[in-house]
């Protein structure tokens, strides 16, 4: 439907296809969702008298793990692109799985961590600081969750053989999406966890 | 892809990916909304003008515990879902869902929206949210209760509201958000990518450019208050104290005022978001009743994106008694004061295009020339407001709802009978009755009039929003009667509606068919017939001329040229 | 008792509010009636007609640019340059220049549902101290004396509204908001709440008493001591802001 | 390649967190790593390097009115402190 449309395309601003440009509009909006998120954690935490040190609560080592997981799913969805590019159907499907992969183990990884913390009493409503993480990361985690779900997706449509060197914009526009949840978490790592 | 005439009815009107079905339902649910939320204002003026009396005819229904008087405990609902449906549920479905699906595609010339299926969900979550919305009348505790604006603490904490009605509400109004976003997705990649050959950005219709920009304030800001409901949700129910201070407050931190920057960070760039449609929208039709091409197009438009930019950055005049830091106060006074030399060119365009032109008093123009009266009163008022010293007087006063609602309901309601009465044709393939429509317009300019300037006086002698009863206060005894007289008048109003709704369903089913172009416009959407084919173009249109090309001389058939017209190609301006 | 505009000004500073409002009302007058009128004059004298046909110009002309562009210039420095800095001199006047804490009355205002909880320092003259004295929607004072009123809330954010004075400001949780005035005519008015506290809201009506003399006021203020102890669940140090 | 970098400045990370440098410093480095790595993703992973540069606008736009609005909050945090009861 993009493509039979994106024919009647004059000159488009960016060039750039007509879904790549939608998927940017709705990072756009998700950019601000963010925004409205970690602000208020700004906000609220150099409005706060008291703030517990890095690591003397959150599992330091445990996240940063994370980070790298998910760093890696990063990787593996860029080189998915490539193979579609290359239209090497064996590595599209390989990488789409173990992006798929890599972001349920960052969610159990997570899950985990929940659990965990929860037990040692730092739940949502225990403090201030536990709420603006429940509250981040647990929206960051619905993003992966669904994240996760449109890999699942794709792989399906791969196994398929809908994709090819010619076919591979939605490909291209999901990396988009999880490689801006990728910076979302290097961001809330950086500031829940590290700072 | 395979044309819908063979897909069946479920798939063609109700779950239909169609970008001109889809408006249609966005249309209706819109309208049902209207009526639903001026119903409230009904009732909420009968209680202003006769507190504590029982409500004649639908009172026993509604408040039947009462012997069918508004008890204080009901009339903070009525406010808030009177607020929250008209901006989300009435307003934004009819001038963003109806007006935006049904005229982008048809005025870029594409044969659909750029995701016709995002376009279809969209609608979808406002039904679901809608329907939420209704359902939380119905819950024990009854509906929201905090105002549209949903002030935290008031929204945040269970123990000064406990019932489910107040998280429905936010529950509805994220759904909404979802959906208008979906829809801000759509409109900006449509109108940016999908133009037809030729339709170069200085070619689009006014209208469109309108419904660009508000759809980039949605996508921009509208997460930001999302943000903020979340939050407030589960300030509610999970015990977190984001936006709870002092004893309410589970545990210490929590920032009031943070709930407040997040909403009028969003909430003033809304204002804008529902009047740029209309803005743009009386730029085309004075172009096209004025028979002449829309004075100072170029201007015009950077008017709205310097507004655009503006309203991101002017939402601290709501805040000057919050108890914010002063120093702010003062940009934002500047600020917003500045707003007025973009509306200011927006006038002088409009009375520009008139200048000289040949006027056709059609209906539609008339609602038209109806926006350009009541909002020069609404803008001109804003100023008021935008001034610290005596905003600090007049604030959360009927200076302020007398103001808003020239701009929001004033303004917004008369470009949305505009565009009915405008696009009926266009739509339904039928003609709405003309004295109908000029009764109905003589009326509602009338009684509305009425009613908001009122407002603004009784608000000058200091009668706070939001009470439920004004005599309980010995100085605004004196000025009782005036709420009264609006009462009365509102009355008048919402009865001239009725004229509207008798005309639009006669001509729905028993309106004389319409030629392809009953107005002699120009733009692309007049080219195909009315109502259009399944998918607008069989071939993409190619695109000589603006939409404004009126009045051109040296043209021995008729006075104008269609965006079509091959002879533009030489005789054309723009 | 009047019928129409502002209700009787009691303030030293009211008059810059009003003053603003007429000066803006005239500013924005002149606006509006040019518009209505060039509106009006214009669909009278250019109606269609069968041999007329409309001007056909685009109004991107330099000349054309250069008309609107100095128009809107002119209403920018002539309306709201006016009006910004009107605005500012008086914000210096009515919120800018509060009085020294020393000859000042000072009370602490703590709103809850639907009730005015008021504060007055005592003999001592420190808040938060036995001798405080409090009173429910009575809020007392001197004529002709400066008052400094601190604000927060015991629940949710109230306004503190005073119509004959021309000033509000929000009672915010977890906040101390404040604001100063001086009252001049004697007599008995009301305090109104501006922000909507919950389905009690129009009732939450308290009374502002202007007494003749200091006089008048510390008998009253005596008067009021000696009844029971007040209630120290509320109330904070002022710690020398003023 | 790119992973490299990346996997590099998130070591980098914990290990400073790890050993306790001055508060400063560190927030300072954490966000100077942050920000790489984000660039880094943006620019390679999302090609927005391999775009035409009216592209970068989209994500430019958004994130200039977050900087704007929360910088727009800074003043009241400031005052929070000052007037907390």
């Amino acid at each position: 439907m993009d493509r039979a449309t994106s024919a009647e395309v004059e000159v488009p601003l960016l060039d750039i296809p007509t879904g790549k440009f939608g998927m940017w509009v709705f990072l756009v909006s998700e950019i601000m969702f963010f925004t409205g998120l970690i602000g208020s954690y700004i906000v609220l935490r150099l409005g706060a008298t008291s703030w517990p040190k890095p690591g003397e609560i959150l599992n330091t080592p445990l996240l940063g793990l994370n980070t790298l997981v998910l760093l890696s799913s990063s990787l593996t969805m860029a080189l998915a692109l490539h193979a579609a590019q290359q239209d090497c159907q064996g590595a599209l499907k390989r990488n789409l799985l173990l992006t798929a992969a890599l972001g349920t183990s960052f969610l159990l990884i997570k899950g985990y961590d929940y659990v965990h913390m929860w037990h040692k009493g730092f739940t949502i409503s225990s403090s201030l600081f536990g709420s603006c993480y429940y509250l981040l990361t647990g929206f960051h985690g619905l993003h992966v969750l669904s994240g996760v779900i449109l890999l699942v997706y794709l792989w399906a449509a791969a196994s398929r053989g809908v994709f090819s060197a010619a076919q591979y914009g939605r490909i291209e526009y999901s990396g988009l999406y999880w490689h801006f949840i990728d910076i979302v978490w290097v961001v809330l790592f950086a500031i829940l966890c590290l700072v | 892809m395979t044309t819908e005439t063979r897909l069946p009815f479920w798939r063609r009107y109700i779950f239909s990916t169609n970008h001109k079905v889809i408006a249609v339902q966005y249309l209706f649910t819109g309208i049902t909304f209207l009526a639903l939320g001026g119903l409230m204002a009904l009732l909420i003026r009968w209680q202003l003008a006769y507190p504590w009396q029982p409500v004649p005819f639908i009172g026993k229904l509604l408040f039947a515990g009462s012997g069918g008087a508004v008890t204080p405990e009901a009339y903070p609902m009525l406010f808030t879902m009177h607020g929250g449906i008209m901006v989300f549920f009435a307003i934004t479905p009819i001038l963003l869902g109806a007006l935006g699906n049904y005229t982008i595609p048809l005025e870029v010339g594409a044969r659909d929206m750029a995701f016709p299926k995002l376009n279809m969900l969209s609608y979808w979550f406002l039904f679901v949210g809608s329907s939420i919305l209704l359902v939380s009348f119905l819950v024990p505790g009854g509906a929201a209760g905090f105002g549209w604006t949903i002030y935290a603490p008031l929204s945040a904490s269970t123990e000064v509201l406990p019932g489910w009605g107040q998280d429905l509400f936010i529950l509805g109004l994220a759904l909404d958000a979802v959906s208008i976003l979906m829809g801000g997705v759509n409109y900006i990649t449509t109108i940016m990518q999908l133009r037809a050959p030729g339709l170069t950005l200085r070619r689009l219709p006014l209208t469109l450019w309108g419904l660009f920009f508000s759809a980039v304030l949605n996508t921009l800001w509208l997460p930001i208050v999302a943000s903020a409901l979340f939050m407030v949700l589960c300030d509610r129910r999970l015990g977190t104290a984001f936006f709870l201070a002092g004893p309410l407050a589970p545990h210490t931190g929590g920032q009031v005022l943070l709930f407040q920057h997040l909403f009028w960070g969003f909430g003033h760039p809304e204002v804008y978001i529902l009047i740029l449609p209309v803005w743009g929208l009386v730029g085309d039709l004075l172009s096209v009743f004025a028979r002449k091409p829309a004075f100072g197009y170029k201007a015009t438009v950077w008017s709205m994106f310097a507004i655009t930019i503006l309203s991101g950055i002017v939402w601290g005049h709501h805040m000057f008694t919050s108890g914010m830091n002063p120093l702010v106060g003062k940009a934002f006074m500047v600020l917003t004061v500045t707003v007025s030399v973009p509306t200011a060119i927006f006038f002088l365009n409009w009375l520009g295009t008139l200048w000289r032109g040949a006027i056709r008093l059609t209906v539609p123009m008339l609602f038209t020339l109806g926006v350009v009266f009541v909002f020069a009163i609404g803008g001109l008022t804003g100023l008021f407001n935008a001034l610290q010293t005596f905003d600090v007087y007049i604030h959360d006063t009927y200076f302020v709802v007398g103001h808003f609602h020239y701009t929001l309901a004033a303004s917004v309601l008369f470009g949305t009978f505009a565009f009915i009465y405008f696009w009926f044709p266009k739509i339904f393939g039928r003609q709405m009755n003309t004295r109908l429509g000029q009764l109905h317009f003589w009326c509602s300019f009338v009684f509305l009039n009425a009613v908001f300037s009122v407002m603004m006086f009784l608000g000058l002698h200091g009668h706070m929003r939001r009470i439920a009863d004004a005599t309980a206060y010995e100085f605004l005894k004196p000025v009782q009667h005036w709420n009264v007289f609006i009462g009365w008048a509102a009355l008048g109003l919402g009865l001239s509606q009725l004229l509207f709704f008798i005309n639009f369903l006669y001509s729905l089913f028993k309106g004389a068919p319409t030629p392809a172009n009953p107005w002699d416009a120009g733009s692309l959407a007049w080219t195909v017939s009315s109502p259009p084919p399944e998918h607008n173009y069989a071939t993409p249109p190619r695109v000589f001329c603006g939409p404004h090309e009126y009045g051109v001389p040296s043209l021995t058939n008729g006075d104008w040229l269609s965006q079509t017209d091959p002879q533009a190609a030489k005789l054309a301006r723009s | 008792m009047q019928h129409w505009g502002f209700p009787v000004d009691i303030s030293t500073t009211g008059h810059y509010v009003d003053g603003l409002f007429w000066l803006a009302s005239g500013l924005t007058g002149v606006a509006f009636l040019a518009v209505v009128g060039a509106l009006g004059y214009f669909l009278i004298r250019y109606r269609a007609s069968a041999t007329r046909r409309a001007y056909y110009t685009h109004g991107d002309s330099r000349g054309a640019l250069f008309v609107t562009g100095g128009l809107a210039l002119l209403v920018f420095c002539l309306i709201d340059v006016n009006l910004a800095y009107h605005d500012h001199t008086a914000w210096d006047v009515v919120w800018g220049s509060p009085p020294s804490s020393r000859d000042a009355l000072r009370v602490e205002v703590m709103p809850e549902q639907f009730t005015w909880n008021i504060r007055y320092a005592g003999p001592d003259g420190v808040f938060h101290t036995a001798d405080d004295v409090t009173t429910i929607n009575q809020l007392h004072i001197p004529a002709n004396r400066p008052v400094i009123v601190q604000l927060s809330s015991k629940d949710v954010i109230h306004s503190f509204f005073l119509p004959n004075l021309r000033i509000k400001m929000d009672a915010v949780p977890g906040l101390v908001t404040s604001l100063y005035f001086e009252a001049v005519k004697p007599g008995t008015y009301e305090i109104a709440c501006a922000e909507h506290c919950g389905f009690g809201h129009y009732r939450m009506r308290g009374f502002l008493v202007v007494e003749e003399s200091t006089k008048a006021f510390d008998t009253w203020l005596a008067a009021q001591a000696n009844e029971g102890s007040p209630d120290l669940s509320w109330g904070w140090d002022w710690g020398g802001q003023t | 390649m790119i992973y490299g970098w990346l996997l590099g400045l998130t070591l980098l990370e914990v290990g400073v967190v790890m050993a306790g440098w001055p508060r400063g410093a560190i927030v300072t480095l954490l966000m100077s790593t942050a920000l790489a790595k984000a660039l880094l993703i943006a620019l390679y992973f999302m090609h927005l390097k391999f775009d035409r540069r009216a592209v970068w606008w989209l994500p430019g736009i958004p994130l200039l009115f977050g900087i704007i609005f929360v910088g727009a909050l800074f003043p009241d945090v400031v005052w929070h402190l000052v007037q907390r009861m």
